[in-house]
């Protein structure tokens, strides 16, 4: 982005406008996210249009991407560390990852208020909230069923 | 737009560390620990460490060939390992014994479990155990240090602790003239394994994992503090008979073992409490072994046994989640 | 009925130790040599052969209510057949496996043979089965004393291999090497299966 | 009731069946291990003993040696070993309470006048490769020729005159000290164990 700024919009804009008021794009975008770094949505294109509680638009560069291969746990705890919630994300997401949604859920995974910290510190760059979102997802789905 | 852009579940940054950094880190700063042993053994000390660390990354390659696993050498973890192991032997250990320790270390206590992460036990400690009891002659033949130089010969000797043991078990008192200078101990003009006779060099190495927050200051911290904690209530009771706690501190592994070995990241628990308990139950045994045990030093044994409990430490030790209070204070805040 | 299916089965394919993990605590305990685990094979070889034989002739007997008492009659009957002629005949082995030929009463593949085989089959081929899982157990156990003498002791059948400048790796006499060694056998054999498929 | 009968009918004949041919093969047995167990005792008196022409297991001394912890008496057989009647030799068994792994039986063999002929290690739970080798040539071999003055018997470890085994400290201190304790109690009651009493056959 040109000149990135604030603006005031109605609810609907699509982002390529905003994008256009802000100078226009100074190149191809990596990733277009609606939100902040930790917490916002990946979008799959700038003609969606903002909503309530649209708080800003991230573009990165193809080469901001953080696309590190995932490896192995080593069990460092920093996920534990950082964790505002103090769950415990790694041993949520391992369960969720063997689809034991209630070992997940005993685990407090309901609990998880997906700010992103631990996939964040995540050396092995786990993708763990992802896993724990799932895990969510399948424990609502299922109390939903009762 | 041609290309589409990326889509993935938030957050969309990520901290620059990553696994292989944070095991380049703990290898540099396990360098002095190695100059250390160089400067007192010599050559010998380089071929060992050699030998380890090419075994290990040989194991390590061979194991994930023939499991038919993407070969990950590049993160460190066997180099590490193979270091580990090294610090681990006697000086002049036979080169056969160096090797078998690496292949029992990679294969049997990393790759047979699962590889990195996977394993229940520190890996280079199963083989220094395995080594230990299949071997007893070599892995306790010690030489004295003969610092670069020197001209000296080596010649074999008893560590302190093992000098300890020897006397308290024939005539119930500590050996007259036991404690050398405390600055012997400290720069490790004694005997002992490669790594573990100088104590500054590992607290020089440590305090940089600290400082760069590699480890946390919990499982050192416990560990540490219980050993002269429970050795200084020992001494306090009888000074005849039990070292004092600086003794206990500065002899053995118990540095390399409270800074390195227990606070390896895959086999000690994840929360700080956890941490804790770990460090604390690694020093009780500790020193139940060097008063009481058949072995003149514990800290493999005692940190293994802590290993084993680890999961169990881990369930015991869940967070109290934000929001909640404690069972029996009323429920649901 | 292929007898020499049923034979061969026990070799390889329903191999009690390396395909069925049975019998494992002899497996692991008395395998410190080859001998031990020959001499031991062999011993469990003759009770499975002795009980199936008995099991499949009296099949129409025995009540299904009672059979499981009624076996272990009869193989607690041949095991101590086999711990008196060993005492008598060989002392040095009864010796040396000491409490583990009594404990052949508890093996489960030799009541697991009875009950899945010997009692549902006539007799030849009942024996023919019971030789082969014999044969195929001692393979076995022979395979692991020999893995675990040559590497702890440095020696084979008492003969040493290496000479004297060899330091024997202790841990594989000891139990933890009982494991490692099962462990790295199976793994081997796993390994042979795949590759044949 | 009729199936009960039956069941209990079927049961009591295959036990009575087991049961017959056990005390078959008992019988046909009971000589054979009788001899085997005799060959080993005999096998590790001669191996302790110099050459003789009696039957060392024949010609025994029982002594009491002490109470176990109920208050039972102990009591320890002495073999005499004779040639052309005149005694040669007496071997008589230890036992070491303080190996690293249980008890090691020891076999001593003396020479009337208290000088050792050699031992033998009966049985024993060390650790192989290790605490074992108690039963080498080596080890066993310094036995032979010292008695009760002319050694001191400690091992080199603890300042006496027995090699030590590297890293089975403690298996080799347990033999010494047993042997020791054994040709004690063999000096004391000499006269009784070589028949110079009157009466004490």
């Amino acid at each position: 982005m040109a000149e990135p700024k604030n603006l005031r919009v109605a609810i609907g804009t699509p982002l390529s406008h905003l994008i256009e008021q802000c100078g226009g794009l100074t190149g191809e975008p990596g990733k277009i996210i609606m939100g902040g770094p930790m917490m916002g949505a990946a979008q799959l294109s700038l003609e969606v249009p903002v909503i309530r509680g649209t708080s800003g638009v991230l573009l990165f560069r193809p080469g901001d991407l953080a696309l590190v291969p995932e490896g192995p746990c080593v069990r460092c705890g920093r996920c534990v560390q950082v964790c505002p919630a103090r769950i415990l994300p790694t041993t949520i997401a391992a369960y969720a990852r063997l689809e034991l949604m209630e070992e997940a859920e005993a685990f407090g995974a309901m609990d998880c208020i997906e700010c992103g910290c631990c996939s964040y510190s995540c050396p092995s760059a786990i993708p763990l909230v992802q896993a724990i979102r799932q895990a969510k997802g399948a424990i609502l789905a299922k109390r939903r069923k009762l | 737009m041609t290309a589409q852009p990326y889509l993935s579940s938030s957050p969309h940054i990520r901290t620059p560390e990553t696994t292989d950094r944070i095991m380049r880190v703990v290898i540099y700063s396990l360098l002095p620990a190695c100059a250390v042993s160089v400067y007192f053994f010599g050559v010998a000390a380089l071929v060992l460490l050699l030998i380890t660390t090419l075994g290990c990354l040989a194991t390590e390659a061979l194991c994930q060939r023939l499991m038919g696993r993407t070969p990950t050498l590049g993160d460190g973890s066997a180099a590490l390992t193979g270091i580990l192991l090294a610090l681990n032997l006697p000086p002049y250990s036979p080169w056969w014994l160096a090797l078998l320790g690496a292949v029992i270390a990679v294969g049997i206590g990393k790759q047979a479990y699962g590889g990195l992460g996977c394993n229940p036990f520190n890996p280079a400690l199963v083989a220094r155990v395995v080594l230990l009891i299949s071997f007893p002659v070599q892995m306790t033949t010690w030489y004295a240090p003969t610092p670069l130089g020197s001209g000296l010969d080596a010649v074999t000797t008893a560590t302190p602790l093992g000098e300890m043991k020897t006397a308290v078990m024939l005539t119930g008192q500590l050996p007259a003239g036991l404690q050398s200078p405390v600055a012997d101990y400290l720069i490790g003009n004694m005997a002992g394994s490669l790594g573990e006779i100088s104590a500054l060099a590992l607290l020089l190495g440590g305090g940089w994992l600290l400082w760069k927050r590699i480890i946390t200051w919990h499982i050192p911290v416990a560990y540490l503090g219980s050993v002269v904690l429970l050795g200084g209530a020992f001494w306090l009771v009888d000074p005849s008979r039990y070292p004092n706690p600086l003794f206990h501190l500065l002899t053995g592994g118990l540095m390399l073992g409270a800074l390195y070995m227990a606070t390896d990241l895959v086999t000690s628990p994840i929360t700080g409490r956890g941490m804790l308990i770990f460090g604390f139950g690694c020093g009780l045994l500790t020193v139940i072994i060097r008063l009481f045990g058949g072995y003149p030093e514990g800290v493999s044994f005692a940190i293994l046994l802590m290993n084993a409990a680890t999961p169990l430490i881990d369930r015991f030790t869940k967070p109290r989640r934000f929001g909640y209070v404690r069972a029996g204070e009323g429920g649901r805040a | 009925m292929n007898l020499t299916r049923e034979f061969n089965k026990g070799l390889w394919r329903e191999n009690a130790v390396f395909r069925l993990l049975l019998g494992l605590c002899p497996a692991l305990a008395v395998t410190t040599s080859a001998i031990n685990g020959l001499g031991m094979g062999l011993a469990t070889s003759f009770v499975l052969i002795c009980s199936n034989t008995v099991v499949t002739l009296l099949r129409k007997v025995i009540p299904a209510k009672v059979r499981i008492p009624a076996y272990i009659v009869i193989i607690a009957s041949f095991v101590t057949v086999v711990q008196l002629g060993m005492e008598a005949y060989v002392y040095d082995l009864y010796r040396a496996l000491g409490i583990f030929i009594p404990l052949i009463v508890v093996n489960c593949l030799i009541l697991g043979r009875a009950e899945a085989f010997a009692s549902r089959n006539p007799l030849v081929p009942s024996v023919v089965d019971g030789a082969g899982m014999g044969l195929g157990f001692t393979l076995a156990l022979f395979l692991l004393g020999a893995v675990r003498e040559i590497l702890g002791a440095g020696s084979l059948f008492g003969i040493s291999l290496f000479g004297a400048s060899y330091n024997p790796f202790l841990l594989m006499i000891l139990p933890p090497g009982a494991f490692i060694a099962l462990g790295l056998l199976l793994a081997g054999m796993n390994r042979l299966e795949k590759g044949r498929r | 009731m009729k199936e009960t009968l039956r069941l209990a009918l079927v049961l009591t004949l295959i036990a009575a069946g087991a049961g017959l041919i056990l005390s078959l093969v008992e019988s046909a047995t009971r000589a054979p291990i009788a001899e085997q167990r005799r060959q080993e005792t005999l096998r590790a008196l001669r191996a302790v003993l110099p050459p003789v022409d009696n039957a060392p297991d024949t010609d025994t001394v029982e002594l009491k040696i002490g109470q176990d912890r109920r208050g039972r008496d102990l009591s320890r057989t002495f073999y005499r070993g004779r040639i052309g009647g005149e005694l040669a030799g007496v071997a008589f068994p230890v036992t070491a309470p303080d190996g690293y792994s249980g008890n090691i039986d020891i076999m001593v063999g003396v020479r009337p006048d208290g000088v050792v002929q050699a031992i033998a290690i009966l049985q024993h739970a060390e650790t192989p490769g290790l605490g074992d080798k108690i039963g080498a040539d080596w080890f066993r071999g310094q036995f032979p020729g010292k008695h009760r003055e002319n050694a001191d018997w400690r091992v080199k470890k603890d300042g006496g005159d027995f090699d030590q085994i590297t890293g089975a400290t403690i298996s080799a201190r347990a033999v010494v000290t047993a042997v020791r304790q054994g040709l004690d109690f063999f000096q004391a009651n000499a006269d009784v164990i070589l028949g110079r009493e009157e009466g004490a056959e």
